[in-house]
């Protein structure tokens, strides 16, 4: 499974071969996504949309090609709806002020789900305080999917805006985007989806899940760090301001005013990352070549073989019982062992998982803990590391036994 | 499967402390109470204090965290129970010394010697200091006041 | 001079060798920072601020690290003062819309200069839009310079914030930060430079200066593409509040309210461009060993090259009659021909320049044209090229006579 | 030095329109008017037309910038004058695909026909298209408007 493109795969850890299991933090980066960020800097190495002279064309055009590739990649209508941005987190920023200033309105509500990462929380909580809009957010049923009644109960003319995770970075749950987004736009919400979890499990098509805005970085998906991507329909980025200013986003400019050039490229201010756009198309074709098919199919038994390793006396998994409701990740908690404590322990064994609220506060208090161990997965992990991972969490229990 | 660099961590009168923390609880009148807390895993310390004069009289804890942190909070309470703030003083800058291995440890720390080597689990060094670096702030306050 | 650690130095272009005179669009990147980036792909790769695990403490551990190495670099007085961002334009926005939403009130003024890059300047517009203040824009001197008694006049207990370019990126103009920020705090106003095109020429010492934020690229520094420094004096910061929400910038998180951290990572929310910050340190690694001596001495000798190159009838340098007052940048047109003819021409003879107005619109209308031609060297530029680039100039004319 | 590759960007018919436009100036009566700009380089052109039913009667330009755009006027001009809209419809989509290379020059574009290379210097082409990109939103309006 193209596991030399990732070196890191072969070292040791510890004295112990190094097991990665935390590709939901960041997922490893293959050889040929490293490569093309160097040969930007080594062959190309100029501004974008700046330059008259060869390279600067050659640095430009490419990097509009990696934004029509990126709209390929989603299914998106035009490139001109593909915004790249510094990540996930700025993407979603971006949204909540530069689109939710202008829409949501003091009385207003937004809708959001128990299960969201901060990034997709709290930029909603400060919209709210600013426009004095109302926030809900719908909780979770015992095993980890969204309250779908409550969700119903809670959509109203007054929902201006539903944002939602498409995969938990705690339970692995996949929320049902289309069919979110269609009740949300039975009352003329717009929906705002956090891809950052899906983007290296399986296929987005914006035009099937219908949402007005997505955001992912491409740090998760095989991708470089401080690059993302926002998508937003056309009809949408033209009701959205700019949130930052100078550089190339500016069509005219005087002492006193300055008009903005229009999507894309006006909601892109200062030189961008092109290194990382770069990269970000690179992992593009890198997903492409591996195909989604190949990587669900080594998930699912990734999957199977995690609850597995879990099925242990002592050990709580968080959210489905269902091992494919899962999606890579798996967080739990070992009796009477604090989740640091596992977190080193199986780190001294050479095993990578990360302990903590995973950004997920909310949540985290939801399933009655201050923090738990998250052990998640790539398509580049083997079974044989998810049965030496359950050795050392039954090690780690004897050890604090 | 290799657990003895653990070993090093976890020594049995760490696990001791984890295990039977003392002066955990809170104080009939208190001086002072403040809790802190580490944001990347949510470990939680509250330190109860009560001073007679320029001696730290009582000091207890209730938390919630990993081992090391309510350890530490443990040895913590047990070394300075009953002290002159100058030898408290004394001995935050030694265990801060000992832990950030800039330092060793003498008789004056006690039981806290135990983390002589976590300094080679720097991720873990912000857990075994959470308790200390309370202590800490409630002494300045003390002082602030005066 | 290190010229073999920018391997595109030696590559042709249209058949010609490459002269690379746009650096101050983006400087090239040596292959020790390029390496330092591969190098955190293949052996680190793991997030910053979030893991117990050896590798994830060992990538926080050198993330922070070169948060003190940038500290002592522009000999800020601690590492929390420094801030990553996305770059210069990002952290310009961010002190504009953080700092300025809270401390800009209505009435208020903001003084900047007509030299500003539109980074420098719209972001201050629309603070003043916001909130209802006054934007002073002092003019230049017919040789390039600040209009001192007119900087003077402006400033009044209504002062509020000064911003300012320590160097034009169109005239090389220097401006004499240490007395503009004296002149400022007389007045009680915040002081903000715009470093980009200083910091890849001379040494920045921010207590000396005694401004109260300074921003700047990495990738105007022999650095990666996507990463910044936002300075910040502690108590300025602690006047500042965070721009944008998410990860790991929150204190504490429950369903309706969050509190953030301290400066610096209660402003980067988010995954940071972690590689880039990896280059980033490299790069100041690598101006050290080259030395800002042994960069201003042959910059010195560039400067006059150039000055001589262009000194040829039919052609205007615009500021600066001295070429010691260009810090590298010498912007000039052809009498009669189109700045855009004059690129593509140096282009077909291997020389790369940026026509336009540089995202300067209101300088370069001050300047009475619409365009120029801009010359932009770094150390690794050589006194041939200058002679070459002389060349062809004058071939463009006859071409064009 | 060598500048043999401008020769083919830069062709004498090209330098001449650049040199001695035609139709430059406004018109007494314009049926409707539009400035455009390149943003990335602050060229401009402003193209006044009047049209007779069906037919683009009159068209001319004033305008600030390079050889290119300027000469590129030039020749829209010349090639547009007095055509019925029908033909200008087909010289603008000609002319389009002969500077993004995806398509050969006829007679249909006379002198524009020079412009052949130019996808050669993929950043002069938004120079060669400024006026023909104006002309077009003026039609689409004119359409628009019936
Ligand atoms: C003086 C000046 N300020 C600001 C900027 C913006 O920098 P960036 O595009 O890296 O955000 C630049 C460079 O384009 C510049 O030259
Ligand atoms: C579900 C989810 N949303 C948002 C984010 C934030 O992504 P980033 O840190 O790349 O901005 C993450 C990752 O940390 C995530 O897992």
């Amino acid at each position: 499974m193209k596991r030399n493109d990732f070196p890191i795969l072969t070292e040791t850890m510890n004295d112990e071969p190094f097991i990665y299991f935390d590709s939901a933090a960041t997922s490893l980066t293959p050889e040929p996504v490293v490569n093309a960020i160097r040969d930007y800097y080594r062959n190309v190495n100029t501004n974008v949309h700046r330059g008259v002279y060869t390279l600067a064309a050659q640095a430009t055009e490419h990097y509009e090609a990696v934004r029509q590739q990126t709209a390929d990649f989603i299914h998106a209508d035009k490139a001109n709806e593909i915004i790249f941005t510094s990540g996930t987190t700025a993407g979603l920023n971006q949204v909540a002020r530069g689109w939710g200033d202008l829409n949501v309105h003091a009385g207003d509500e937004i809708v959001v789900t128990l299960m969201e990462h901060h990034s997709n929380l709290v930029p909603w909580q400060q919209l709210a305080q600013r426009q004095h809009a109302v926030l809900k957010v719908i909780g979770i049923t015992a095993d980890g999917q969204l309250d779908w009644s409550a969700f119903q109960a809670a959509l109203s003319h007054q929902t201006k805006v539903v944002a939602v995770t498409a995969v938990s970075n705690v339970l692995g749950t996949r929320n049902p985007i289309t069919k979110i987004a269609a009740a949300a736009h039975a009352v003329n919400a717009a929906v705002v989806v956090d891809a950052a979890q899906a983007v290296a499990h399986f296929p987005i098509d914006v035009q099937a899940w219908n949402a007005d805005f997505i955001a992912f970085s491409a740090h998760k998906m095989f991708g470089p760090t401080g690059v993302g991507v926002l998508y937003g329909k056309t009809e949408r980025l033209q009701e959205m301001a700019p949130t930052q200013f100078g550089g190339e986003m500016i069509e005219d400019v005087t002492q006193q005013t300055a008009t903005f050039k229009a999507a894309p490229l006006g909601f892109e201010a200062g030189t961008p990352n092109i290194a990382g756009v770069y990269g970000l198309g690179a992992a593009i074709d890198y997903l492409a070549q591996i195909g989604y098919e190949a990587i669900q199919t080594q998930e699912h038994k990734l999957d199977q073989a995690l609850k597995a390793a879990l099925d242990q006396p002592d050990v709580t998994v968080y959210g489905s019982n269902n091992p494919f409701a899962h999606t890579g990740v798996f967080s739990f908690n070992l009796t009477g062992i604090h989740p640091h404590d596992v977190a080193t322990a199986l780190d001294q064994q050479g095993v990578a998982v990360r302990a903590g609220h995973h950004c997920a506060e909310p949540l985290t208090e939801a399933l009655g803990v201050h923090a738990t161990v998250r052990a998640s997965v790539g398509f580049y992990n083997t079974i044989d590391e998810c049965a030496r991972f359950g050795h050392a969490i039954q090690a780690t229990r004897r050890f604090f036994a | 499967m290799s657990l003895s660099n653990l070993n090093q961590l976890y020594r049995q009168v760490l696990l001791d402390h984890a295990r039977y923390p003392r002066h955990q609880g809170t104080l009939p009148a208190p001086d002072a109470t403040l809790t802190v807390h580490n944001p990347t895993c949510g470990d939680t310390i509250s330190l109860n204090v009560a001073y007679d004069g320029d001696r730290l009289k009582q000091i207890t804890f209730t938390g919630d965290g990993c081992t090391i942190s309510q350890a530490s909070a443990s040895m913590l309470c047990d070394q300075m129970t009953d002290q002159p703030l100058t030898t408290v003083q004394a001995k935050l800058d030694q265990f801060d010394q000992l832990v950030t291995g800039t330092g060793t440890a003498t008789d004056l720390l006690g039981d806290a010697a135990v983390f002589n080597e976590i300094h080679q689990f720097p991720t873990r060094i912000k857990c075994a200091l959470l308790a200390w670096k309370a202590l800490e702030q409630l002494i300045t306050q003390k002082e602030a006041q005066q």
